[in-house]
């Protein structure tokens, strides 16, 4: 199996992730599309151990994931003030900031 | 055999990714996504990461979706329809990941990479893993720990309510008159 | 390495001091105490690291040489004077106040990290452990829901670049088989891997999002302005700093040979931040947002160090980050005494509180580049850095002109402050302690434009 | 050493007078600018044939040392300097600003950044004190100057500031071409420029001209400096005129010619072109003036196109025309600012045509006035004649394929400069007398300033020859 | 005594300065004393030298310090005494000397007397500095020296606009001429490196250094520009009639008898050089007829006392300038002297008049005046004659010396100067009815405060008038004595060139020509006075009484288009453009920061789209564009 199918499916993963953060306005999609690039890397670290046999990527993709999680206790705890407030999670509604 | 899976879980993957993103429902999109999960969590099994396929479903499916679900449970957003961006900031947003992956496909598209040899190996074991954790990657798995640290005091902080009831400071406006 | 322990430590001893300590004001004295120490333990480490080579740590995950601890220490430094001048300020903000104190204590931990990584591992959880506190600090004004809004923004964007960062740091490892920076110098520039290629890039966006560069500082204005004023002030100064050792030491230790391939886009990165920046601060009503602004073109003074790689890019990345870092503080000291962050807020500055006006004004002078100020030195060096790369006279002279806009919104509160009559409300009374302390950074400032060699001595 | 204190003088007394409160921070100006006049008498007479210096370290890793060197031309720079500021100090003893110990304190602050100008030896010091000056004179502008004199004092301030961090860039160039690339020595930059292709060299030209050219300023760039002139209050306008557009022109001396031979060859012509324009420009934009400090400004924008001219022409005797042009041209702007303010004193306004019998209502007025305008207009006998006449020559055997034209066009200045001056003679001090706000005469200390300034007119009008001498080491 | 030189433009210098410095608080008379006291100082001191000079023959050059010493330019404050230093030095402070004496009385009741002593002691000292020169740029010190003081004088009675408009018109229009002579003397020392006259002349002589002719057309035309402003040739000569605003005897002192001659002066005194400048030679030869001629038609129409014989005055230097034009420098000087006698002579006559009728100028209001003023119209008279060129009066010698000249060098131009001659008379004689016979025609008033000037007044106009009758015994015609006592002293310095021996018949005829013209003219205007009905003009004669409308041309040409492109200018080029420019990119940073600004629209959706698409540019640049 060549590893390019696994870098483009990484991609493609990647890509679609991109894709979701830029169409979705609910913060908790939008999110949860960042997972989604995560475990795209997640799975191309993968791919790049088993070409090296090397175990080193594989801790690397422990650790996105245990950083992943204390992202997600923050941001959720973020976006769970947000909504306290504003009674929605639509990110269009924060444009307080702005120019 | 191999190959069959492989194509399997990458139409499955890719497939529930598009689900992800676009289905109307959020509930729908979690649920493709632990699909999704649990397809990159097949990948691992071909690509010799048991430990990681494991931790995989468990941590991320299992605990970090579920705290999803949870959330949005609690939000009450399983509505079936939610607000969706205007069909131009849409199609724009399509165009431009679209765009993204043309770019990076076209610029790897030369990388030269070996094949992956099918002869599985046991660096995905958690014994190794470990190993290599516990010696190499000592300090980080320490240092993460202030992560952890920096994520709780997150928790405690934005999450406890305010002694003081909010009041409209900073010239914000009251959080009434917003939709 | 003991700073990472130091730091870690005060920062666990500040959290529990959150359930102990009920004065807010006790909580202050303690932060500072600690931040005391840390920098006497930075101190510490400045004298036992040996000069010439780096030491390496847990099997190179860090390798810290005098440069690091030294660039620390300045850091640690202008956390303590900020904790000093705007101690009383954080401790309006909210009810966790030692909370917060323990959160810039991790983010030191990150700067110390990424300081000294050198295992892309450490940068990117270098990365995260300075970035997650600021999520939370951006959003600690609970009472306000520009600052919730703001911690949103920074979030999303932030894990956004993180996914960007990751997937660089993969195509690294892709095309190297290692996270090692030090072995990323095998790389050959001749034929470099395209995904080496793409790698470099990547991470560079991810990179160039956290030091706020352009396209990808949009976050930058909105999370500044938004964030408590009191938190502005430190993530805009020391956390940018952290970001961008972290950016420094990447693209000269491990790309430094490859530059040919990547100048050119960091270039473009520069020239799009100075002019964004400069360029957008002009319009600005709000004094803060125009620091925010004001932040992200020094930001883009600060790329020149990244893009010029030679030794006085490494000089010029310390003196800039203390330079800027000081003057930034100091102007944020003043501007939390007033009430109205307008510029017609600063009107009369002068008449009603002369000291305040002059340290402003020399802060002021400072981030617009006036001689004898840090600002000039720290422009100067990053300047003659770039230039000594050779082809990079049109942005040196870009960034020039750019600088000279700059000069139009800085002065624009010296204006106010001096030339038209008005009486500032302040937010509260200016103690001698206050005058004191600002006298003193203002010292510093000049010290830093007057003898930067000091700052420089290792 | 004693370098040393020409810059530190005034400024420890610049930094003191802020600690004053009231008027009698003018006593301590006073002693501060006779103090200061002193030593520069005294190291510009030391200077005939010999130059004082003065090394220590600065800032070593940048190669940079706080290095002066007062030779011919500093010196002389530097006794202008110390000469004007004390006439200033003389002249303005009764008037009353705002916040006089902020007024004085900022004047001798930027006395202070003028000589450490002068005086720089080294490019990286040149550069600071460069700025320096600039910035106590933009708050001395701006908060003591007319009605407009927020935006026009900061375009003022942009505007030069943009031509310093041109000219950073091309000193940070130059250091770095240096051996070693550490150094901003005047001489190894001197040395490193000069070996420089041609073809850098004619860009690195402009990077530097240009902040010397808005200094001065040289006709395309010299829009800041008649609204400046007018909006800034007289002593600042005297400090702006008399001294900081020498800066221009010392540095294109010092730092411009000397370092990059090709480049300067190169563009020679396109500077002299742009001078002579500038000269009939500014002198015919004169004719149409009504308000007095604008009239003098553009005035001062034709001499000093004169000077430029001549600096680029590469004649010795025009280079030599200029060292006594630029102290010259620094009295004579200063007697016109002082006869222009004690106008606007007297009659509370500066528009002509409102003006008029200053010869029947203080004739004291009116004949400092006049000689003082005719030393304007360089008419023999008065200071201004022997430096034109060397200019004029040194721009007639200039090497430029048209040095002649040049110099007749340049000429041409001489007589709408007549023009404009005899106008304003005539609308000011002829005629019947118009309505005055204070019918008084010239004071003791005004007459003093003026004498002091009429003096030096004559004296160097007769007898230049100790001027000359005092640079003729500068002329190789 | 040559070495004593420096004393003669000393004593004037100190008589201005202390009148100078205590103009307020010093008495008239004292003022007057001082400055005329001064000037016979000089005189003496004047005198002697002269003869010493006459004796010695040889010029002496007199160093007094080095005035610019800058490399290889070094030009010394120098005095050059020699023949034609001394006569011109005789001739200011005699003249001068008079003129002082005549102004104690005439400026007596001005209370800026002491003002004026100053000036005109200030004038006579710049004046002497011009002729005592011994270099060129000395020379200009002088030269615009006494184009200041004229300035000063004509804007004396500085009240009137008028005035002081004339004061100004006088200063640029030398300013012109003397931007001229700027060039010259940067082309001398372009060429030679050197301004003194003995080491320019020598090296003309010797020529060490080979030029073409044409930059010795070049050199000499540059310096004639100079003089055509001091001396007032067309196309600068419009100064000088307007000039008439400053007090009568400055008019007389500066604006006939000394300041106007420095062009003649300096020519003469660079002979060695025009004579290798055939061009320039023409150019002043017909420049120097021109004006004689025009000014001479002008002088014929005008009412004004003054005017008339500032005219006079142009079309007399126009005949000076015939004369170097020809090569006839001597001539030149002996008419320069000549007519300083005679012109100081009927420009006091002229202010004793004006005096008399209590400030008037007009003609058509004066008349028979002759009677009451004895002494100022006989020597009036002697003054006409002389002018008009009567055998006997020493102005007869010079033009007619002038005349033959021109008559050598082409016929062509002795018809038109005997022309020019021919109206002289006219108009000089139509003055004379016009002021002195007939009957008055002023107001009673003024008739009856009629009177003789005292004798400060007169005194001065008998020693000139009788001047003005043996001054030309100095240089007898050649038909009479073959000793030409001027030419002779001159001889040293200046020579005439161009000798053409002339039958003595044929110069006989020349003068018997001019002669007649003269007389029949001064008949003609006679007639045409004897009963004078003053008409308004029509025609020529308006043209002519209205100058040829050169002043509305120059206006029309020169003085309203420079007004109207400064304006422009101002206008358009300085505040819309230039600085229209500069503000403009102030101005476009702000838009565009107003523009860009609205990038940050608030929307965290977009902001991540902008990093897409920067992602997607980087990549694009970095990939596609490097590699």
């Amino acid at each position: 199996m060549p590893i390019q199918y696994y870098l483009f499916l990484s991609m493609a993963l990647f890509s679609i992730g991109i894709m979701g953060t830029l169409m979705r306005r609910n913060a908790i999609i939008i999110f949860m599309c960042i997972e989604l690039m995560l475990n795209a890397v997640n799975l191309l670290l993968v791919a790049f151990s088993k070409m090296y046999v090397d175990s080193s990527a594989q801790i690397f993709v422990f650790f996105i994931m245990v950083v992943a999680a204390a992202e997600v206790a923050v941001g959720l705890a973020v976006i769970v003030m947000m909504h306290r407030k504003v009674h929605s999670v639509d990110i269009n509604i924060l444009n307080r900031l702005k120019h | 055999m191999y190959e069959v899976l492989f194509w399997f879980l990458t139409i499955m993957a890719i497939g529930c990714a598009l689900g992800v993103i676009l289905s109307r429902n959020p509930v729908n999109s979690v649920l493709f996504l632990i699909a999704t999960f649990f397809a990159i969590s097949g990948h691992y099994l071909l690509l010799n990461a048991q430990f990681l396929a494991v931790v995989n479903i468990i941590v991320y499916a299992g605990a970090i979706m579920v705290l999803f679900l949870f959330v949005m449970m609690l939000m009450n957003l399983n509505a079936d329809v939610e607000p969706q961006k205007s069909r131009l900031a849409q199609l724009a947003g399509m165009i431009a990941g679209g765009v993204l992956f043309l770019v990076i496909l076209a610029a790897l598209r030369t990388a030269s990479l070996s094949v992956l040899d099918k002869q599985s190996n046991d660096i995905g074991l958690i014994k190794n893993l470990g190993k290599v954790l516990f010696t190499q990657y000592v300090l980080p798995f320490e240092i993460s720990s202030v992560l952890f640290l920096s994520a709780i005091i997150g928790a405690v902080v934005i999450s406890r309510k305010e002694e003081v009831h909010s009041t409209v400071a900073d010239g914000s406006v009251n959080t009434s008159d917003i939709k | 390495m003991k700073a990472i322990i130091a730091a870690t430590i005060s920062g666990v001893i500040l959290m529990f001091a959150g359930i102990l300590v009920k004065e807010k004001k006790n909580a202050v004295t303690l932060a500072v105490i600690l931040l005391l120490a840390l920098l006497g333990v930075n101190i510490y480490e400045v004298v036992s690291t040996p000069a010439a080579a780096p030491q390496a740590f847990f099997n190179n995950m860090l390798r810290i040489d005098r440069y690091a601890v030294w660039f620390n220490t300045l850091l640690t430094g202008c956390t303590l004077l900020y904790v000093l001048l705007i101690g009383k300020e954080i401790a309006k903000v909210g009810s966790h106040v030692a909370e917060y104190f323990a959160l810039i204590c991790f983010i030191l931990c990150g700067l110390y990290i990424l300081s000294g990584y050198n295992n892309m591992l450490m940068l990117f959880l270098g990365i995260e452990i300075i970035s997650i506190p600021q999520y939370i600090l951006a959003g600690s004004d609970k009472k306000n829901l520009k600052s919730s809004e703001a911690s949103l923004k920074y979030f999303l964007m932030g894990a956004f670049s993180t996914g960007i960062l990751l997937m660089g740091i993969t195509l690294l490892y892709g095309a190297t088989g290692s996270f090692y920076i030090t072995n990323f110098t095998f790389l050959q520039a001749d034929s470099l891997n395209v995904l080496a290629l793409a790698g470099i890039i990547l991470v560079m966006i991810a990179l160039s999002f956290k030091v706020s560069a352009a396209p990808f500082h949009m976050w930058t204005p909105d999370v500044y302005d938004g964030a408590p004023t009191a938190f502005t002030a430190f993530m805009a100064t020391v956390a940018k700093a952290a970001a961008f050792i972290a950016f420094l030491r990447l693209f000269q230790v491990a790309f430094g040979s490859l530059s040919n391939s990547w100048t050119l886009v960091l270039s473009v990165i520069t020239a799009a931040t100075l002019f964004v920046g400069n360029i957008t601060a002009v319009f600005q009503q709000s004094v803060k947002r125009m620091l925010a602004y004001s932040s992200i073109a020094q930001a883009g003074f600060m790329l020149f160090a990244v893009i010029s790689v030679n030794a006085i890019a490494w000089q010029g990345i310390i003196i800039y980050a203390v330079a800027y870092s000081v003057a930034t503080i100091g102007i944020f000291a003043v501007l939390l005494k007033l009430k109205d962050y307008t510029y017609d807020g600063f009107n009369g500055l002068a008449q009603k509180e002369p000291t305040l006006a002059f340290v402003a004004t020399i802060f002021l002078l400072s981030l617009a580049g006036i001689p004898l100020t840090g600002g000039f030195m720290a422009k100067y060096y990053v300047l003659s850095a770039a230039m000594q790369q050779g082809h990079l006279m049109w942005l040196v002279i870009f960034a020039l002109l750019m600088a000279a806009i700059s000069v139009y919104y800085y002065f624009r509160v010296i204006i106010a402050m001096y030339f038209k009559p008005g009486n500032p409300e302040l937010n509260s009374p200016v103690t001698q302690t206050d005058k004191f302390l600002l006298i003193l950074t203002c010292a510093i400032v000049l010290l830093i434009g007057i003898f930067p060699q000091l700052f420089l001595s290792v | 050493m004693i370098l040393v204190l020409l810059i530190t003088i005034p400024l420890l007394a610049g930094i003191l007078a802020f600690a004053i409160k009231g008027e009698g921070v003018k006593i301590l100006a006073l002693l501060s600018a006779m103090a200061t006049l002193g030593i520069a008498a005294y190291v510009s007479g030391n200077n005939y044939n010999a130059s004082i210096s003065f090394t220590a370290p600065w800032i070593p890793n940048i190669g940079t040392q706080f290095s002066l060197m007062a030779d011919g031309m500093s010196g002389m720079l530097c006794l202008l300097t110390a000469i004007v500021l004390l006439v200033v100090v003389i002249v303005s003893w009764n008037k009353k600003f705002e916040k006089p110990n902020s007024f004085w304190g900022f004047m001798l602050l930027s006395q202070a950044g003028l000589m450490g100008v002068f005086l720089a030896y080294d490019a990286l010091v040149f550069y600071v004190f460069w700025e320096l000056a600039l910035v106590p004179v933009y708050f001395l502008c701006s908060r003591w100057g007319g009605e407009k004199r927020i935006p026009v004092t900061f375009k003022f301030f942009v505007y030069t500031f943009v031509g310093s961090l041109m000219m950073l860039a091309g000193l940070i160039f130059l250091s770095q071409q240096t051996p070693g690339a550490n150094s901003y020595s005047w001489i190894n930059i001197v040395h490193a420029g000069a070996s420089l292709p041609p073809a850098t060299q004619q860009w690195l030209f402009w990077l530097l001209f240009i902040a010397f050219a808005i200094k001065m300023p040289v006709f395309p760039f010299h829009t800041w400096q008649p609204d400046t002139y007018e909006q800034s209050p007289t002593p600042v306008t005297i400090i702006l005129s008399a001294l900081m557009v020498k800066m221009g022109l010392y540095a294109v001396l010092r730092w411009l010619l000397p370092v990059l031979p090709s480049g300067v060859a190169y563009w020679s012509d396109t500077v002299i072109v742009l001078s002579v324009i500038g000269i009939v420009y500014a002198s015919l934009i004169a004719i149409v003036q009504t308000d007095l400090k604008r009239l003098v400004a553009y005035s001062s924008i034709a001499h000093m196109g004169l000077m430029c001219a001549a600096a680029f022409s590469a004649n010795n005797i025009g280079m030599h025309g200029i060292m006594v042009q630029m102290f010259n041209h620094g009295i004579n702007i200063t007697g016109m600012w002082l006869m222009v303010s004690l106008i606007e004193n007297r009659w509370g306004t500066r528009d002509m045509s409102k003006l008029g019998g200053m010869a029947t209502a203080a004739p004291l007025m009116a004949i400092a006035l006049v000689i003082i305008s005719l030393a304007n207009i360089a008419l023999p006998l008065t200071n201004g004649f022997v430096g034109e006449f060397m200019l004029f020559n040194g721009i007639f055997q200039g090497s430029s394929q048209y040095h002649m034209v040049y110099m007749i066009i340049a000429g041409l200045g001489v007589i709408l400069g007549a023009v404009y001056t005899l106008n304003m003679i005539q609308k000011t001090a002829y005629g019947n007398v118009t309505d005055m706000v204070i019918a008084k005469d010239l004071s003791m200390n005004e007459y003093i300033g003026v004498a002091i300034i009429i003096c030096i007119i004559l004296f160097l009008g007769i007898y230049p020859q100790p001027l000359l001498d005092m640079t003729s080491g500068m002329v190789k | 005594m040559t070495q004593l030189v420096y004393l003669v433009p000393l004593f004037p210098l100190i008589g201005f300065l202390i009148n100078g410095i205590f103009w307020r608080k010093m008495p008239k008379t004292a003022g007057g004393v001082i400055g005329t006291l001064t000037i016979l100082a000089s005189f003496i001191v004047s005198l002697g030298i002269f003869f010493e000079v006459k004796n010695s023959g040889t010029a002496t050059m007199v160093h007094l310090f080095d005035f610019i010493n800058s490399g290889k330019l070094s030009i010394p404050f120098t005095f050059q005494v020699d023949a034609l230093s001394s006569l011109f030095l005789l001739i200011i402070t005699g003249v001068g000397f008079l003129i002082h004496v005549y102004s104690t009385s005439y400026m007596h009741e001005d209370e800026g007397m002491v003002k004026y002593f100053a000036y005109l002691n200030l004038f006579i000292f710049s004046m002497l500095l011009l002729v005592l020169g011994g270099n060129y740029l000395i020379m200009f010190i002088g030269w615009e020296g006494v184009g200041l003081c004229s300035y000063l004088l004509i804007g004396f009675w500085f009240k009137n606009r008028d005035y002081t408009n004339a004061a100004k018109k006088a200063f640029v229009m030398n300013r012109i001429g003397d931007l001229g002579f700027l060039v010259g003397m940067l082309l001398i020392l372009y060429t030679y490196g050197t301004l003194s006259y003995q080491d320019f002349f020598g090296q003309l002589k010797g020529g060490q250094v080979i030029v073409s002719t044409s930059t010795y057309n070049w050199i000499a035309i540059c310096l004639f520009i100079g003089a055509m402003g001091k001396s007032a040739q067309i196309p600068l000569y419009t100064w000088l009639p307007d000039a008439m605003a400053g007090p009568t005897p400055v008019s007389a002192l500066i604006h006939a008898a000394t300041m106007v001659t420095a062009g003649i002066y300096m020519i003469a005194r660079s002979s060695a050089l025009y004579n290798l400048a055939p061009m320039a030679q023409t150019l002043i030869t017909w420049i120097g007829l021109a004006t004689a001629i025009v000014a001479a038609t002008i002088a014929m129409k005008q009412y004004d006392i003054k005017k008339v014989l500032a005219y006079s005055t142009v079309s007399q230097l126009g005949f000076m300038f015939l004369a170097l034009g020809v090569g006839a420098y001597t001539t030149a000087v002996f008419h320069v002297m000549t007519h300083a006698f005679f012109k100081a002579l009927l420009f006091l006559g002229a202010g004793s008049v004006i005096h008399a009728m209590g400030g008037e100028q007009d003609l058509r209001l004066m008349g028979g005046l002759g009677k009451k003023m004895r002494i100022t119209q006989i020597t009036f008279l002697i003054g006409c004659l002389a002018i008009s060129g009567i055998p006997g009066f020493s102005g007869f010698f010079s033009k007619d010396e002038i005349l033959a000249m021109a008559y050598a060098h082409d016929p062509i131009l002795y018809y038109l100067g005997v022309f020019a001659a021919m109206m002289t008379a006219f108009y000089m004689f139509r003055l004379y009815f016009l002021a002195f016979t007939g009957i008055f025609r002023g107001t009673h008033d003024q008739e009856h405060h009629l009177h003789e000037s005292p004798w400060a007044i007169t005194i001065p106009l008998i020693i000139l008038a009788i001047l003005s009758v043996v001054g030309g015994y100095v240089g007898l015609p050649a038909v009479i004595s073959e000793h030409h006592a001027l030419a002779s002293y001159l001889a040293p310095v200046v020579a005439n060139t161009g000798e053409h021996h002339m039958l003595a018949g044929t110069e006989w005829m020349l003068m018997g020509i001019s002669v007649s013209v003269s007389v029949l003219m001064i008949i003609v205007a006679y007639v045409r006075n004897k009963k004078p009905a003053f008409a308004p003009n029509t025609g020529v004669a308006k043209f002519l009484e209205n100058k040829w409308y050169v002043d509305e041309l120059y206006d029309a040409v020169i003085v309203r288009p420079i007004g109207a492109i400064s304006r422009l200018l101002d206008r358009f080029a300085e505040r819309a453009g230039i600085d229209g420019i500069v503000n403009g990119v102030g101005k476009l940073v702000g838009w565009g920061g107003d523009r860009v600004r609205l990038l940050q629209s608030g929307q965290v959706g977009f902001y991540i789209f902008v990093m897409v698409l920067g992602i997607i540019a980087l990549f694009t640049l970095g990939f596609f564009w490097i590699r």
